[in-house]
């Protein structure tokens, strides 16, 4: 795997060099000096965040956090996760991977069996992150990996050409999280401003959508591109034409 | 007990900073790579010393785990585009 | 009626976006009707919050109902409106232009390619939106970072569409340049964080006192959102950028995009760093901004290409903006300095909007938009000529237009402040803009006897490029509707009423 | 937890900033830009992670640790994104390398 690079990364130690590494080290300098001036005792939000913590619905401080008190951020996040894929469905198109040989045995019978575990791991990794360390995301990542590697073992292939599903499974998340927001707008109350009877509820619902799109998008961002399907055929790399001179 | 702590700590500190920097002055990519989701892990056991197992977590699975297979599976797409170089770009069967 | 003036509209223009760009996904026949709806949609709402402000004032809005420093609180002031109107009327217009010029029968000989553009123009165009909304009433820089990466990512992948070389090269830099601006911006708000434990802007404002780490936090923002808003010399990303995307995306990205950094820039130095900046810090910035505008205008004199004549039109305007931050070190002319420099913003907006819709429409009916090539195009498209021509007037600053009361107020604010050179940059800086105008009217104009081969514009691309055209004309006859807006809320005091300064704090 | 380590951390933080930052810059090669940018982050959540460390109170402060989590999240997404377009560039140009870099037009 050491073929040799055609671009010169390590070729000289050039002046313009000198001059990038001159302005880094002084910036890590006035950043140094800005760490070093932080009050001593630093005041935080702890103490809010465990004060509001018996009506946000879960016991777990970082998911009241991410969930409740910033879950307006993590409705953004959500809606950044569904347009990376957009991104990359747009610039890229899937490789074929039908050249490939077919997966060892060996492989193909640990996913079978590694699976189920990892789909059982990840559905506890967000049930239990209301109350201690975990969540969607973690969840997520590990449903993805998951999926990463029964693509690599040669399966799930066919899963990912239904692209309707896929679609909908992508914006499944974000599609729950609005209509939780705009819920409990409708009830009376302010966005995302959960009654607190409620809270845990609607925020183990918003997980559990939100962990399919994050394995999903995960996967698709693996993928790194955008399914071969009917209506995308024939597409050679979104057109290459040439757009009069480029200076 | 506390001066191991802290000794530990200082290691754990100079590994993720050399790592880096190897990582990313590795003169091959994939040894790059590599050190980079080796990299994350340590940043993963530097959140556990911080006392933030929830972040830990993501970062062992999002920040180390899928990062590094995005990066592992783009740098063999591209060292199979420059091995099918010439040809600029791909046809369509 | 009722409902109308309590409903959370600020909330709306947020969500309605983001369920658009959910729908236009997955009903990719429909899209172009739900994105022109979204759009209008997204106006009327915006109309809505525009009353509010007007009726009862700056408006908070706690999200979950947590309020500051747990939450995130949202705010409508007069900036903030002025900038979603801004955006909302602009995306009208690209909307209905895009719905034509993506269509099948603008798609020549590449009708997949088309399809594709297709395809993905509307939902991204719908996030893109949606960050911009998000952003402009975000008063949570941590909510400003994620907004500007909802931005970021729609926008590269926007300017990636036309998927040409020179496309993907420009949005490569782009998305690197996005990604490292962002990260700067985030270590300025972790800083803000150690040292404050609030990311809320009003609540930091009372808080920051000089010192290194609000300095450090300063730099790295104020560095980054340069990088992201193509202030001289972080500009090298933007002509190519914007030059080689579609023409509805060219017009979103130069008229709003690059206008929603500097509008966080503006909230952190007239609003959370108020009494951090200096006046050196300020001077600096307006040389930058003087070296943008001479810079951006060569260069426009010298390209051989339309678009890229436009776009470093954009580097050279985005200049002016820059030189609010010395003008209004005086405070007695700090507030007609502010209302030109965001007026400069609305005006510049429109009339780049237009100009960049009427490249396209040049370039589609000829077919590629090298400017020696464009002699005659008159006859063929009078109408997108003529929005040219406007929307030039605009940028020069001609009166009446929209640019020429902008211009008027940053000039006044100069030479009643005793800065000339400010003064003499600005009207050298018009000089230079009309010489690039007039560059491309003069080939338009041009007699030629056997007429070119000339592909059809459909009607509404035209209509759309002079309507934008004419409203940067007519921001120069409505002027005092927006600048009694502007006063709601705004964080530079009006020397001349002294008496309600500083606002609700 | 004592003061110091915490502290030591977050100048860690902006060593790793700093290494990517001059990373970034002093190399051609995308897919090294992508892993630069990705360094300058874990830098950056290093930080908050070690001032959260550094709040008062019985447990460490959960405001950053939201904030790392998002940041993580987006993070992953700017390098799933920008891999793709890498790929893409690489594709068309047959380096995966920005042409005349850091030129003007």
């Amino acid at each position: 795997m050491s073929a040799p690079e055609p671009i010169a990364d390590h070729a000289r130690f050039t002046p313009a060099r000198l001059v990038t590494l001159l302005l880094v080290v002084a910036l890590a300098a006035a950043l140094g000096w800005a760490v070093w001036s932080l009050p001593a005792d630093s005041p935080g939000l702890t103490g809010q965040s465990l004060a509001q913590l018996p009506g946000s619905g879960v016991t777990n401080p970082v998911t009241a956090a991410v969930l409740n008190y910033r879950g307006y951020d993590t409705l953004l996040e959500i809606a950044v996760l569904l347009l990376a894929v957009l991104g990359v469905w747009s610039v890229a198109k899937a490789e074929p991977r039908a050249d490939d040989a077919p997966a060892s045995p060996v492989l193909t019978a640990f996913v079978r069996l590694a699976l189920p575990v990892i789909i059982l791991v990840a559905g506890y990794l967000l049930w239990i992150g209301s109350f201690a360390p975990g969540g969607a995301f973690q969840a997520g990542a590990v449903l993805a990996g998951g999926g990463v590697v029964l693509l690599l073992s040669g399966g799930g292939r066919a899963a990912l050409a239904q692209e309707g599903w896929l679609r909908i499974g992508l914006v499944l998340g974000l599609a729950v999280f609005i209509a939780v927001a705009a819920g409990t707008m409708s009830v009376g109350g302010k966005l995302l401003e959960y009654p607190p009877q409620h809270a845990g509820t609607l925020i183990l619902l918003i997980e559990s959508a939100a962990l399919i799109s994050i394995a999903l998008t995960l996967v698709a961002l693996f993928v790194g591109g955008r399914p071969p399907g009917r209506s995308n055929r024939g597409l050679s790399e979104a057109g290459e034409r040439k757009d009069g001179d480029e200076s | 007990m506390n001066a191991l702590e802290n000794a530990f700590d200082l290691v754990l500190m100079l590994a993720l900073l050399w790592l880096a920097w190897r990582a990313l002055a590795a003169p091959d990519l994939f040894k790059g790579v590599v050190l980079f989701i080796a990299f994350g892990l340590l940043m993963a056991l530097a959140w556990v010393r911080l006392r933030a197992p929830d972040i830990a977590l993501a970062e062992a699975a999002v920040g180390s785990g899928i990062t590094g297979a995005l990066l592992l599976s783009a740098l063999a797409r591209s060292r199979r585009l420059e091995r099918d170089n010439p040809p600029p770009r791909r046809r369509d069967p | 009626m009722t409902f109308l003036e309590t409903a959370p509209w600020m909330t709306w223009t947020v969500l309605l976006p983001l369920c658009a760009g959910i729908c236009t996904f997955l009903f990719r026949r429909a899209a172009p009707w739900l994105g022109v709806a979204a759009a209008l949609g997204n106006a009327l709402a915006v109309a809505a919050l525009t009353a509010q402000v007007l009726r009862g004032g700056s408006l908070r809005y706690p999200v979950g109902g947590w309020g500051v420093p747990l939450g995130i609180d949202l705010r409508a002031d007069g900036l903030s409106t002025l900038m979603l109107a801004m955006s909302a009327v602009i995306g009208v217009a690209v909307s209905v232009y895009a719905a034509r010029y993506f269509s099948d029968e603008g798609a020549g000989d590449d009708l997949e390619g088309q399809r594709h553009k297709r395809a993905y123009f509307w939902p991204l165009w719908m996030f893109l939106l949606a960050g911009l909304n998000g952003l402009f009433l975000s008063a949570d820089i941590f909510h400003l970072y994620v907004t500007l990466e909802l931005l970021g990512f729609s926008a590269v992948s926007l300017a990636a569409l036309a998927g040409q070389r020179a496309a993907l090269i420009a949005a490569m830099r782009y998305l690197l340049v996005s990604l490292l601006g962002s990260l700067c911006f985030l270590f300025g708000v972790a800083l803000l964080y150690a040292a404050y434990a609030t990311v809320d802007v009003t609540a930091l404002a009372g808080l920051a006192k000089a010192g290194p780490i609000t300095w450090s936090a300063l730099g790295l923002m104020t560095g980054g959102l340069l990088m992201k808003g193509a202030v001289f010399p972080l500009h090298f990303w933007l002509p190519p950028a914007h030059a080689n995307a579609p023409a509805p995306v060219s017009a979103l990205l130069s008229a709003l995009v690059v206008k929603a950094s500097f509008y966080i820039l503006l909230r952190l130095w007239f609003e959370l760093f108020r009494s951090v900046v200096t006046l050196p810090a300020a001077n600096f910035l307006g040389l930058l901004g003087a070296a943008a505008i001479l810079w951006g205008s060569f260069q426009a004199l010298r390209v051989r290409r339309l678009k890229l004549l436009v776009a470093y039109s954009t580097v050279a305007q985005l200049g002016y903006l820059c030189l609010l931050f010395p003008l209004a070190q005086n405070a007695g002319v700090a507030f007609t300095a502010w209302s030109g420099c965001i007026y400069f913003m609305l005006a510049h907006a429109c009339a780049k909007a237009a100009m960049f819709l009427a490249a396209g429409n040049m370039a589609h009916a000829a077919g590629h938009d090298r400017i020696a090539g464009l002699d005659g195009i008159t006859h063929a498209l009078p109408l997108s000529v003529a929005a040219f021509m406007l929307a030039g007037i605009s940028l020069i600053g001609l009166p009446p237009s929209g640019g020429f009361i902008a211009k008027w107020m940053l000039l006044k604010a100069a030479i009643a402040s005793g800065q000339w050179g400010w003064a003499l940059l600005m009207l050298a800086g018009s000089l230079l803009a009309a010489g690039y105008v007039m560059r491309v009217l003069r080939h338009a104009f041009t007699q030629v006897d056997t007429a070119l081969p000339l592909h059809r514009v459909p009607r509404t691309m035209e209509w759309t490029a002079a309507g934008l055209a004419v409203l940067a004309v007519l921001l120069g006859l409505i002027a005092a509707r927006p600048l009694a807006l502007l006063r709601i809320g705004a964080p530079v005091a009006d020397a001349a009423v002294a008496t309600d300064a500083e606002g609700p704090r | 937890m004592n003061l110091e380590p915490a502290l030591f951390y977050a100048l860690a933080g902006v060593g790793l900033f700093a290494i990517g930052l001059h990373a970034l810059f002093a190399y051609a090669h995308l897919l090294r830009k992508i892993l630069a940018l990705n360094v300058m982050g874990g830098g950056v959540f290093l930080f908050l992670i070690a001032i959260a460390s550094r709040a008062a109170g019985p447990v460490p402060d959960p405001v950053p640790h939201a904030m790392v989590l998002t940041g993580i999240v987006v993070s992953v997404c700017a390098t799933g994104l920008a891999l793709a377009l890498a790929n893409r560039v690489q594709a068309t140009t047959g380096k995966m390398q920005l042409p005349d870099e850091g030129g003007g037009a």
